[in-house]
């Protein structure tokens, strides 16, 4: 459905389409995988040269000083076309250190990180983020200046060579800037060919320069970044699951049994309606609750809305895209299985449905006024 | 950071500074003008009880914000639509129905002859009449190909025969505007069709009351035998009725298939929740949440299609996703409120939480309404399977 | 799906399934709706003088010394048949009092109850059966010997002469019998035209010959009463799931739209085929728990999944038979309303789904041993 | 009063005394003969791999429980057939293949001549030879009316052209039993059908295994030109194979729908739930109970359908409805196990839970294949609603 963007919206999301079309797609995706590549770095030069990552920054630090929802457009381009780059990462780290409030802090790492000569990816608890498991075990003694503990299921973490740690539980809040040197990394691949990596901080010594936040300024930065995290995703699900009813609906129109084509059967049918309400439903959702971010005006029980049906719709249709193509779907060979091994990471990533649901539930419950 | 207050009624309401003003303005109306005692009813009011309310409307230029200003109504935005009948339900008051203000009146502007404009439009603003749809049969209800009620003319009347059913308000109304047969030749066979409307006093119309499952009658039924209608109360041209019946905008969709329905139900269901116990059932609660998240889904929807809508943009898939996901949620919501109420939720009778009245076997009876008849959810869903997916027969 | 069932079990079961159709049916129901009748009287005589009630009692105290599956197969008989009668309540009751230690406590009230000249039904906990509010918010003052407090949804409380109080929380349990007299009765009316009472007991004093049972005793006989309340709902319900599908196949069968009947529409059929299978499921689930109910071997675990999946089921078959019948099943006058509303009384009885799938998630998670 | 341990993996499990005896004596001798590296694999193993245990279980005479006596089968129970199944499978046992144990060497006994029987059933029960079973082609997969594979007899040899495909290990077997059609004009067009047994050696056939979604090589599929295969390989009359095709009695559905796949895979789910903390989720518990709830309603009737298939009473339903849930409640254990491991759901690796290595995302790719192929979910309610409810076409 038609998105009422802004003329400047529309221009960037048609060239956001352009370019995942260029540069994505299954055939594309296989590839990286033979090569065992996390990040495809053709497409991530060409982000990197368009200026993408400049939408989040504020003007007044260099940046064009659009928001969350605009980089979401091309989230939402780079999960139809299945495109492995850290967009959604770095568009959180450039969003997070852009609007910290001590400028001169963030001011080089941003500067490297837009022009792409460092890549600086989001550690936090939202990365495996799970009721009551939320807090990610890592504490930050702020008098020593030391960084202890374990983050899981970051992501990129084959390639980043910085962190933006940031810590919103506890009594230190910190938002920080770890290079990788100074964290042990254990990378693990995911089913889709990207990677889940566990950061691990033995007393690591932050020195002061690197720091870009502390206390309630830092707890406010990480709970802001875990919700630009989250609803990334969830723009970058709906593509996704947009891309596989597509393939789907291409598939059931000509294929045939009994003599007719599968897509007549009354079943498949409105289970395909059911699959295109969703993803209506989940992109007014996601669009709304990313303006809202903007505005500074969202509630994260929102968020955890958004994510929790972004999973579950993007799960239940690549399991749905699974059952109709039959046999076919289930060889190496064939794309659908590329939309699912997606689905499964991005689903998981920042959290899942049952996660986000008893999130939002404990945050409306707490919140609620019952009228 | 305490989060701000939720409030499930109210999601993604996005009006302007003079739309903000209007609602406020309505709000401050409704508050004291709405009879108390038509506040939160679990049951139907039927159309004599809501009259004087409906002159309120009227009165205060209120009553038909979609019509143009030239025919009494508002010439209003439809954010400005949506604020009336959201300040209206806010406070559990009922909205008028729509058969006469959303349905035919639109089409008698719409393709009226003057004459007719004059005649009827007036008193369905100041709620004198009451209009009832006579479009289903016995053995046509979604299927109006199969419509049997026929129309033959003789002289300057058309003589009708046949059994109109399922009509709301039937019993109530003093018109009803009807498709009938006017050529039994005509392919396909909906050609044949003409729109007429029908002065229920006229000799030969018996009406009779269908009850329904929830004890109450809704519907009617209505025999026609050799009743006589004047040539001039055929409503735009001769075989023309499917096309004038389909020239409704959809704007109706948008106060029938409000979120706000849900949203309402499942405050209810929390409350009696909190009574029950069953917020200490992790199964409520899992499905509280599901159900709060397709609401807020949906609500996202819905503010994006009426803006949509308001801009002339909307696809044509809105209306069906709106019927079917308006319709199963609220659907889902009333099953939810009946099972938080355990044992309460078999009763017969009215249930108080706190400061409210509730009847949650009432409720759910009325939710299922929404999904049966012309229209129903499966059918919306093949629509969208065949024009907008494109799905082969 | 055949049950497996002894000759004299086979004989019975045509027994009861002739009885029920000749004394039950829709039509039946709405004349004892118009009477505001909460017994079918007519029909109840008949199976007192059929003796039902005696499959359940012990040989040694004058019964036929055979189970709950017994008297299970005439209560789903009696759900298919839309039957009014206490036989459930009136056979766990039986049940209750024939295994009672002390068989001079019981004996009279017993006798009465068998030949039907006094109507005695369960006053428990599981009337209302809600996690956590379990507690009917009765005590029982041994010393004293006195009865306090209120147990909601009694059912045919409106006819009873006397309850079988049964109280199984707290320190001091028992099971006693009180007659009508004794306790302030509030009666309500339900959708289907069953009733739902409210007792109250202000300071009831028991005397010591009415107390069944008192101590470990009293919290087994008060437990396995409910147990047996709740199999007993769910085999009514499955007998009233399998009749609404009955129904609902016969119509779409024959109701024609589009030019061809919707039974033919491929999302009814297979809507139609999970009712199918859940009943089946259902009946073997339920028989499978009465059976090791009577050998004393079940775990009360498998009662709350036989009650929640016969609850569930058949609001699931009801509705999706209204939804198939179109705008005729919205009518008074259509039959189907009737299986309708007697199943949302029949599943909250003794605990809705919800409240039983809660109750087998703690039995089962306190009790399980992870393999 | 405390409950009794609760055990999903045992419910319902109505063992006489002598079956006790049985199951017995089988967890003592699989507990001393089972090799360790076979358990708990969270991925398929080929049939190389399990040759020895395979041979094993021949040798104790228990590799053909179902199979006649005279054959070199155990002429047992259909319970001793579950206990043994369970038994293996208890400790995460693979059980062996079932295309020559329980597919064509049932049918070889069945119809086959002495000479078949004696040369082709010894090494099915030994393990020396694996067979798969060609029926699928890339247009007939669950439509076996489009088979295209065609036979053509030349003198005393069949000459076999076409293309198999979706044969389960079809690169490790040596023989393959095929459907091919062998008159072209036959009316209805199944009636055309023969039942050939392939040797795969013989020229003219090209193996190529098939990579699956789960990263390993499951399904094969066969390039056949020109392939001689002896008329004394034909199995049962000519153009008679798809009845030959449908004589097996079934017995095969009560292992591979056993309950237990499900039971297991929830058990897995909750000890991941334990270490991910999905078990503070109102959501992870709501739906671990409500799958629970079903896996034991699954059980009863399955213990049921067993004991009326033990007595030949077993319905035309219980097949189909065993295949639909079995299937469907595998599917849905294996979702939630991902589910609740959150990130670790979407690896590619092992996982360590206590003491267990298990692979969520493989879990679940595994119990994918259940619905897919020849035998749908979908057309298995077709058939329930054709011929078990009688619904119109």
């Amino acid at each position: 459905m038609d998105l009422l963007l802004t003329e400047p919206q529309k221009l960037f999301a048609e060239t956001a389409t352009r370019l995942c079309l260029d540069h994505g797609g299954p055939r594309r995706l296989r590839a990286l995988r033979a090569a065992a590549a996390e990040i495809d770095a053709d497409a991530w030069r060409k982000i990197i040269a368009s200026e993408w990552l400049a939408t989040v920054v504020a003007e007044s630090r260099g940046g064009q000083g659009l928001g969350a929802l605009d980089v979401a457009l091309a989230l939402e381009q780079a999960g139809h076309q299945l495109l492995m780059v850290p967009l959604l990462e770095s568009a959180a780290t450039a969003w997070t250190m852009s609007r910290a409030e001590d400028a001169a802090r963030a001011g080089a790492g941003l500067a490297d990180l837009l022009r792409g000569s460092r890549l600086i990816v989001p550690a936090t608890a939202a990365a495996s983020w799970r009721y009551g498991g939320g807090a990610s075990g890592v504490t930050y003694d702020h008098k020593a200046g030391l960084l202890k503990g374990s983050i899981p299921f970051v992501a990129y973490g084959g390639s980043a060579e910085a962190f933006l740690v940031a810590i919103d539980a506890g009594a230190q809040p910190v938002v920080t800037i770890v290079p990788r040197s100074e964290a042990s990394v254990t990378v693990a691949r995911n089913v889709d060919g990207s990677t889940a990596s566990r950061l691990t901080f033995a007393d690591v010594h932050v020195p002061a320069e690197q720091v870009i936040a502390t206390g309630a300024e830092a707890k406010r930065l990480a709970l802001q970044l875990q919700d630009f995290l989250m609803l990334g995703a969830a723009a970058e699900l709906i593509g996704l699951a947009a891309a596989a009813l597509d393939v789907t609906l291409d598939y059931i129109k000509l294929r045939q049994q009994f003599g007719r084509p599968i897509g007549s059967f009354q079943v498949l049918q409105h289970r395909a309606v059911n699959a295109f309400i969703d993803v209506e439903l989940n992109r007014s959702l996601v669009y709304r609750v990313l303006a809202a971010y903007d505005a500074g005006e969202h509630h994260p029980a929102m968020v955890s809305a958004a994510k929790a049906r972004a999973s579950r719709s993007a799960l239940e249709i690549v399991r749905g895209a699974l059952q109709m193509h039959g046999a076919i779907g289930y060889t190496e060979e064939h794309d659908i299985g590329l939309y699912y091994k997606r689905a499964m990471a991005l689903s998981a990533q920042y959290g899942g449905e049952l996660s986000h649901s008893t999130r939002f539930s404990e945050l409306t419950l707490e919140a609620g006024a019952l009228s | 950071m305490p989060s701000p207050t939720w409030d499930n009624t109210t999601l993604f309401v996005d009006d302007n500074p003079a739309d903000r003003a209007f609602r406020h303005e309505v709000r401050e109306w409704v508050g004291e003008n709405l009879p108390a005692a038509l506040c939160n009813r679990s049951t139907r009011i039927d159309p004599p009880e809501l009259k004087p309310w409906h002159r309120k409307l009227y009165e205060r230029g209120w009553i038909a914000p979609h019509w143009p200003e030239e025919y009494g109504g508002m010439g209003a935005t439809l954010t400005q639509q949506i604020i009336l009948f959201e300040e209206i339900s806010r406070v559990g008051a009922p909205t008028p129905y729509p058969h006469g203000l959303n349905f035919i009146g639109p089409l008698i502007i719409d393709v009226g002859t003057p004459e007719q404009k004059a005649k009827h439009l007036p008193p369905i603003l100041t709620g004198d009449i009451t209009w009832c749809q006579g479009y289903s049969e016995a053995g046509a209800g979604s299927d109006l190909v199969r419509l049997e009620t026929r129309a033959e003319l003789d002289g300057d009347h058309f003589v009708v025969n046949g059994h109109k059913m399922w009509t709301t308000n039937g019993h109530f109304a003093d018109w009803m505007f009807a498709l009938v047969r006017t050529d039994r030749n005509a392919t396909p066979r909906h050609a044949g069709i003409s729109m007429l409307l029908i002065d229920l006093k006229s000799p030969g119309i018996t009406v009779r009351p269908i009850q329904t499952i929830k004890g109450d009658a809704e519907f009617a039924e209505e025999f026609l035998v050799d009743v006589r209608v004047p040539r001039e109360n055929l409503l735009g041209a001769l075989n023309d009725g499917w096309k004038v019946a389909n020239r409704l905008l959809g704007s109706e969709r948008f106060t029938t298939g409000h979120p706000r329905n849900a949203a309402v139900l499942l405050n209810k269901a929390r409350q009696v929740a909190e009574l029950t116990g069953a917020t200490r059932e992790a199964g409520f609660l899992h499905r509280l949440a599901a159900l709060e998240i397709d609401l807020i889904a949906f609500s996202a929807y819905y503010r994006h299609a009426a803006a949509l809508h308001g801009e002339k943009r909307a696809p044509f898939s809105m209306a069906p996703v709106i019927k079917i996901v308006g319709g199963e949620l609220g659907q889902r919501a009333s099953e939810l409120l009946v099972e938080a109420a355990g044992g309460y939720g078999a009763l017969a009778d009215d249930m108080r939480v706190g400061n409210h009245v509730i009847n949650p076997a009432a409720e759910m009876f009325e939710m299922r309404r929404v999904t049966v008849g012309s229209g129903a959810v499966e059918i919306q869903r093949n629509i969208i399977a065949k024009r907008v997916l494109g799905l082969p027969s």
